[in-house]
């Protein structure tokens, strides 16, 4: 290699700026085109995704809208020359008198292992949660994760009474507010109580303030 | 009580010595051949100045100082040279070594030849009359005593450090000669004092022999400033860096002697045997041995003249009984095991230890298992346990690095491992390949 | 104030970046088996992570905001021309600095830590704080892990290892032990 | 560099010079998302469509790209065609887009590809750095498979999501943790040096350590 | 070692006590997987030095009583060989074998490792399922199930009382639920030099100063140092598997900081962990710094960098 080394022609440097300029030409060029080919699948995707979990919350209304939380307050459309992108929103539900069933609010948080990110539905009328989804969660398989796929577990947010209250489970007790915690996932079951309450906290108020704005 | 002087670490084997502790010194019956190693000290060997078919007298030399370093032989016994051949070494090796067949009993009287009057001596003359007596330290190593006392210009000693500690197990000829002779051991701290120029000396005793204590506090000289110390009965106390550690309180540095920090230590063997000399007018050719372990029958502490082969010894101490296990020159923490009745004893013989299948530590090796009671056990504070695993995996450069050449080969980890891995046997050899591939390196 | 020092602890052992996302395993492999070289290692993953969080952010908030797709191919450009850019600077400042971390900084461009931290950092959103965080826990924990790695091996290489189980099988033995032992810190600071 | 023939340059990668088993290349991935067969093969077969499409641009490109900034150009070149199997994964199977995550853009530092690139494809005909791709590719296949097998097995007691034990199987959660990963890998790895130490003539049994004799002749 | 086994049969006493034959059982699961992988795979090099009688009793101890008995033996096996042999056998391993076990068990089955019985209702009684099908989940009757107080306390804020502790009448793992006897059994090996006191006196210290101080400052949120001292594995940790000569420091300053280091992970997991309790955890990461602790811990060599007292 050395040899090889020794004897190669100096290159003049434009040839190096060209070639490297080239190739990201190029390159830029390719990853342009997949992208313009991909991009409507993964879009369609993705809001297809956003639109089972918003109905599942929300006990599947008639239609739903996004708001944007924009200067403390929830607007429904976004003023000219502001980005939506950055924004966090969250989306209402209507029924079919079209009168709003819910609000649909996902949330973000530590758990046992890493950020769980959910999403639930909530009746403000009532003060009463219409349902939970776990959107992503990396807690412990067979345990942790029961809070995504145990039934019975996510059942109890259909109708409990804000703010929830974690009891252990196998209580058996009618109190609504009252979610049963997953027996050796305490700390999980917990998790998603103190991530809808928080983020209740942070969105009753918007929410209450749109309704009497109305 | 004001606890007792010491130092750190070290271990506290069973001391042993009730078996000669209270049995007074007695001279063995010359024996019918002695053998004269001309290595019999630590430096260069001495130079042959006779040769086969020589009659030589007790106390004549037979081989010269060849250099500073160096020592004289003189003759133990009066005889014919028989021969000069290979013979071995109390250390393993074989050697040099000059044979004479002893004469009868009535042709071993004494010639003196020194002058006794050291105190008409300069320093400079009382040095070189030390050196020609053949003075050496008696504690094991057999340095040679003018060498020590000679210190560079530019060490000033302020403090003769005696050391009656006799640490190691089972050997007790110092503590007898402490008994015995305490105005023996004044007179010869007096003579160093005299060559060194100063007037202070300490004397370190292990608290395990209070009458050596007493005796040696009730000789104290007027004129001098001469001080018993009783000090803690732990392994190794004797060692030099120890025995100042404990007296003086500082370290001796990695690599450095005890000039370093203006200390000389000698031997309590090695004062007594000056004052004995000085005594005599005879050279040194003969000195006590602690001949005791279980295997022997009769243990004593014994006068034998240098040169005299372990089974004489032994005889003299009636023999061996059956269960005998090992044979130890020296202590049996520092001793070199011997695997020949045929060995003579040299001048740093001050104890040969018989010990019987009971009393022998050597068991089967096992894993280490990481307890860390070497590293609770070395005095300077190495790391036995990953010194021993690089010596296993022959890696002698990490070895240095770690500081190896520090170790004095106390025998303290071997002593302390309950899994009986030779650790201190390993550092041996470590220390030799190191010495060997640096000769090596220089001459490259 | 809380969050952030979760996020710096998630990184660094919740969710370990080499003991349980598998980045920097080249390091943890290959250079880990001199605790010197593993703690010089991590000084210089520290530093490039760092460096790297604040470009990440950069770049996503003002120049890819209206390309995501390009994300991939220009974080790796900037990572790469970063390094080499990190390497004369220290070079020009501190030769000392350079001496020691020098030889590990061309090291790091493809490790996949660093890009890995790019990449983690846009997926969550995180803004310069939080990156800047997110980075340094991630740092330590590379360092943490390459540093019990390096002193284990120093350890197990005096062992008589079986002969099988000689490098590569030991080394990953110890790493999911690691993994097992760092388990214990789940639910860190969330547990509330 | 020694001649070898077509055989040899797609067999090699396979087994022999296997890149995950063998030379320890690209563990992330083997160890990142090997906990389904599922994703195993998905990150498989993306890994080998960046490397059979980088290798051979390589190989086609090699003489106009000089030498001064071919690993740069590598790198370019490889990030593009992992931006387009993320996209394409994105937009076929979104469910295992996101179970793979941010490890299919990290395809890009997988030291394999950027290896086969360099030592390979950089130096060969179009023809041979395709076969080396293809062998090595495969070579990967394999072994992510087989730990994405043994930890789905033992994780979940099932393959490709298909249960094998029944109901009542106790899944071994800790398989399909980071900590698995490692042990499954560490398994595999002592499981094939000891069917080699086997299978090899058995060496003489040493009490010091190799190399003492070396020190000691030097 | 036959002395540790010695010294670890009160213990295990107590246990059959508390447990009924589910303990021995278990017992005899763990150590049989021990003892078979050691003989399996190192084969004649294995040592009948008892070695790994204690890693399957001490793995035994700490597994809950109900557990299945191929669980346990599992453990055994898997501690013997990923945490001891491959290292090269006795001596030679960086992870405590039967932490190592227990810690894989404890992420491998997550709920099996969790199930603690209540009461039964006579001593003769099974816990569990200790007989389910190897490789089958356990049928546990809910009714079975109870708490530890380490539980009780983090998940219902509920305190237990110190005597149930000191004497062991609580919910637990085997080997986790008498202090006393343990104290005992660490007491008499400590006598005998076959442990360092220093890491259990450490530990102790470390736990009872740490907790004490939060205990001060909002005695309602964290629990006083004599419930973390006496709850959960901390006794049976502290005497019997932290101060495993082979995993711990050769020095005594090594020890010292080996053991605060346990204390203090052991309080940090246990209050602001996710688990309530972190013993068996504290004490691997600990395993793993112990060659860190052994290089920086190296005490000053007789003699070097001497500093101005010298001469």
């Amino acid at each position: 290699m050395n040899g090889a080394l020794s004897v190669r022609p100096e290159v003049p440097a434009w040839r190096l700026i060209t070639t490297m300029a080239l190739a990201g030409v190029l390159a830029g060029a390719l990853i342009v085109i997949v992208h313009q080919s991909t991009q409507p699948t993964i879009l369609r995707y993705k809001a297809e995704m956003l639109r089972r979990a918003v109905n599942q919350v929300l006990k599947q209304p008639e239609r739903y809208e996004t708001l944007y939380i924009y200067r403390g307050a929830l607007i429904a459309s976004v003023p000219e020359g502001v980005q939506s992108k950055g924004l966090d929103r969250l989306y209402v539900g209507y029924g079919a008198d079209d009168q709003a069933v819910g609000f649909a609010i996902a949330a973000a948080e530590p758990g046992f292992q890493d950020i769980v990110r959910l999403i639930f539905g909530y009746d403000a009328m009532a003060g009463r949660l219409l349902g939970m989804k776990v959107l992503e969660s990396k807690e412990t398989p067979g345990l942790g994760d029961k809070i995504e796929k145990d039934a019975v577990f996510v059942s109890q947010f259909d109708g409990a009474a804000t703010p929830l209250v974690g009891v252990k489970g196998g209580r058996g007790s009618d109190d609504p507010g009252e979610i049963d915690m997953i027996t050796g996932a305490t700390i999980s079951s917990r998790a998603v109580i103190r991530i809808i309450n928080n983020a209740l906290e942070r969105s009753v108020p918007l929410i209450a303030a749109r309704e009497a704005s109305r | 009580m004001r606890s007792l002087l010491s130092f750190r670490h070290g271990v506290h084997p069973p001391d042993h010595k009730q078996a000669t502790e209270h049995i007074p010194v007695r001279r063995m019956s010359f024996p019918d051949e002695v053998i004269l190693h001309l290595r019999q000290h630590t430096g260069k060997p001495a130079r042959l100045c006779v040769k086969p078919g020589d009659r030589v007298e007790r106390g004549d030399v037979v081989a010269q100082a060849d250099g500073f370093v160096s020592s004289p032989v003189h003759a133990t016994t009066t005889g014919t040279i028989v021969a000069l051949e290979l013979w071995p070494h109390p250390d393993g090796s074989r050697s040099q070594a000059l044979r004479i067949a002893v004469e009868r009993h009535s042709a071993q009287v004494p010639r003196p030849r020194l002058v006794p009057e050291w105190r008409t001596l300069s320093a400079k003359e009382l040095i070189a009359a030390i050196r020609d007596a053949g003075l050496v330290g008696l504690g094991g190593a057999a340095f040679p005593t003018h060498v020590k006392l000679s210190p560079p210009e530019d060490k000033k000693i302020d403090t003769l450090l005696i050391n009656g500690c006799e640490c190691e197990p089972y050997l007790t000829a110092d503590h007898r000669a402490m008994v015995e002779h305490p105005e023996k051991v004044q007179h010869g701290i007096r003579i160093l004092l005299h060559a060194l120029g100063i007037e202070r000396a300490m004397i370190g005793i292990e608290s395990n022999k209070p009458d050596a204590v007493e005796a040696l506090r009730a000789t104290l000289p007027d004129d001098l400033d001469v001080t018993v110390h009783p000090l803690r009965v732990k392994y190794p106390q004797g060692a030099e860096k120890m025995l100042i550690r404990a007296l003086i309180g500082c370290e001796v540095p990695s690599g450095g002697l005890p000039m370093d920090v203006g200390v000389l230590v000698q031997n309590i063997a090695s004062v007594e045997m000056i004052a004995t000399v000085f005594e005599s007018g005879l050279p040194l050719i003969e000195r006590t041995v602690s001949v005791t372990g279980g295997g022997v029958r009769r243990p004593a502490n014994l006068t034998v003249p240098i040169g005299t082969k372990l089974r004489d010894v032994l005889d003299a101490c009636g023999g061996l009984t059956e269960d005998v296990e090992e044979i130890v020159f020296g202590g049996p923490m520092m001793g070199m095991a011997q695997a020949d009745l045929n060995v003579p004893t040299v001048k740093g013989t001050g104890g040969i230890v018989v010990l019987s299948k009971g009393e022998s530590r050597q068991g089967e090796t096992h894993p280490c298992i990481r307890c860390g009671h070497c590293l609770d056990a070395c005095p300077i504070f190495l790391n036995p346990q990953n010194l021993g695993a690089l010596a296993l995996a022959r890696r002698w450069d990490e070895m240095e690095a770690q500081n190896l050449m520090d170790c004095m080969l106390c025998g303290c980890c071997s002593y302390a491992c309950p899994s009986s891995i030779p650790l201190s046997q390993l550092f041996a050899l470590a220390k030799t390949s190191l010495r060997k591939s640096s000769i090596k390196g220089k001459a490259a | 104030m809380q969050e952030l020092f979760w996020i710096l602890l998630s990184a660094m052992v919740v969710n370990n970046f080499t003991l349980s996302l598998f980045l920097g395993l080249c390091p943890f492999m290959g250079v880990s088996s001199r605790v010197e070289t593993a703690l010089r290692m991590g000084a210089a993953n520290i530093f490039v992570l760092t460096i790297t969080s604040i470009c990440a952010w950069f770049l996503n908030t003002f120049v890819l905001a209206e390309a995501p797709y390009l994300r991939l191919i220009s974080f790796i450009v900037v990572i790469a021309s970063l390094v080499q850019i990190v390497e004369m600077v220290i070079k020009k400042l501190s030769p000392t600095l350079f001496r020691q971390l020098g030889i590990f900084l061309p090291l790091i461009t493809t490790n996949c830590a660093i890009l890995g931290l790019a990449i983690f950092q846009t997926n969550r959103g995180y803004g310069l704080l939080e990156g800047l965080f997110f980075a340094i826990g991630a740092g330590l924990g590379l360092t943490l892990a390459l540093v019990l790695m390096a002193s284990i091996r120093e350890n197990s290489e005096l062992a008589s290892v079986p002969e099988v189980a000689k490098g590569t099988g030991l080394t990953l033995i110890i790493a999911g032990s690691l993994s097992l032992a760092f388990m214990g810190f789940a639910g860190l600071l969330s547990a509330a | 560099m020694r001649e070898t023939t077509r055989q040899e340059d797609l067999l090699r990668g396979i087994w022999r010079e296997n890149p995950v088993l063998i030379q320890l290349l690209g563990l992330c991935p083997a160890l990142a998302v090997t906990n389904s067969v599922e994703n195993a093969l998905a990150m498989g077969l993306a890994t080998f469509f960046v490397l059979c499409g980088s290798s051979l641009l390589v190989s086609t490109l090699k003489k106009l790209i000089p030498h001064e900034v071919r690993i740069s150009t590598y790198i370019l070149i490889i990030a593009t065609f992992v931006t387009v199997a993320d996209m394409t994964l994105e937009a076929v199977v979104p469910e295992i887009h996101k179970a793979l995550g941010a490890f299919i853009a990290l395809i890009v530092v997988n030291c394999m590809i950027l290896g086969r690139q360099e030592a390979f494809a950089s130096k060969r005909p179009v023809g041979r750095a395709l076969l080396d791709a293809v062998g090595t590719g495969v070579g990967f296949i394999i072994a992510l498979l087989l730990m994405g097998s043994l930890r789905e097995l033992l994780g979940n007691g099932s393959l490709l999501g298909i249960s094998l034990f029944g109901p009542s199987y106790e899944p071994w959660v800790v398989m399909i943790l980071p900590p698995g990963g490692f042990f499954a890998l560490g398994a595999l790895i002592l499981a094939l040096g000891w069917i080699q130490q086997r299978r090899a003539p058995r060496s003489q049994p040493q009490e010091w350590p190799e190399g003492v004799a070396d020190r000691e002749a030097a | 070692m036959w002395s540790v086994v010695a010294s670890l049969a009160p213990v295990v006493g107590a246990s059959i006590w508390f447990f009924g034959p589910s303990a021995l059982l278990v017992l005899i699961a763990s150590c049989a997987g021990a003892i078979c992988t050691e003989r399996g795979i190192a084969g004649t090099r294995a040592l009948r030095d008892g070695s790994g009688t204690i890693t399957g009793l001490l793995l035994g101890l700490t597994l809950p009583p109900g557990i299945p008995l191929w669980m346990a033996f599992l453990g055994g096996a898997f501690g013997m060989a990923f945490g001891k042999l491959v290292f090269g056998g006795l001596g030679q391993n960086v992870f405590n074998p039967a932490l190592l076990g227990r810690a894989f068990l404890q992420a491998a089955f997550p709920v099996a490792l969790t199930t603690w019985p209540a009461s039964a209702s006579s001593w003769w009684s099974l816990r569990g399922d200790n007989f389910a099908l190897p490789l089958m989940s356990p049928q546990v009757p809910d009714a079975l199930t109870g708490a530890t107080p380490l539980g009780l306390f983090k998940f219902e804020g509920q305190g237990t009382d110190l005597g149930s502790l000191l004497v062991g009448s609580t919910g637990g793992s085997l080997g986790e639920t008498c202090g006393l006897i343990i104290l005992l059994g660490g007491a008499y090996l400590a006598l005998r030099g076959h442990l360092n006191w220093r890491i259990p006196a450490s530990i102790f210290a470390s736990v009872a100063l740490l907790a004490g101080l939060l205990h001060l400052i909002d005695a309602e949120q964290y629990p006083g140092p004599v419930f973390m001292l006496f709850s959960g594995g901390l006794m049976l940790g502290a005497v019997y598997m932290a101060t495993d000569m082979v995993t711990s420091p050769v020095s005594g300053l090594g020890c010292w900081v080996f053991g605060a280091g346990i204390g203090a992970l052991v309080v940090i997991i246990r209050i602001w962990g996710g688990l309530p309790e972190g013993v068996m955890y504290s004490i691997l990461l600990m395993n793993a710094l112990v060659p860190f602790i052994n290089r920086v811990t190296q005490p000053r060599v007789f003699g070097t960098n001497l500093g101005s007292s010298a001469s």
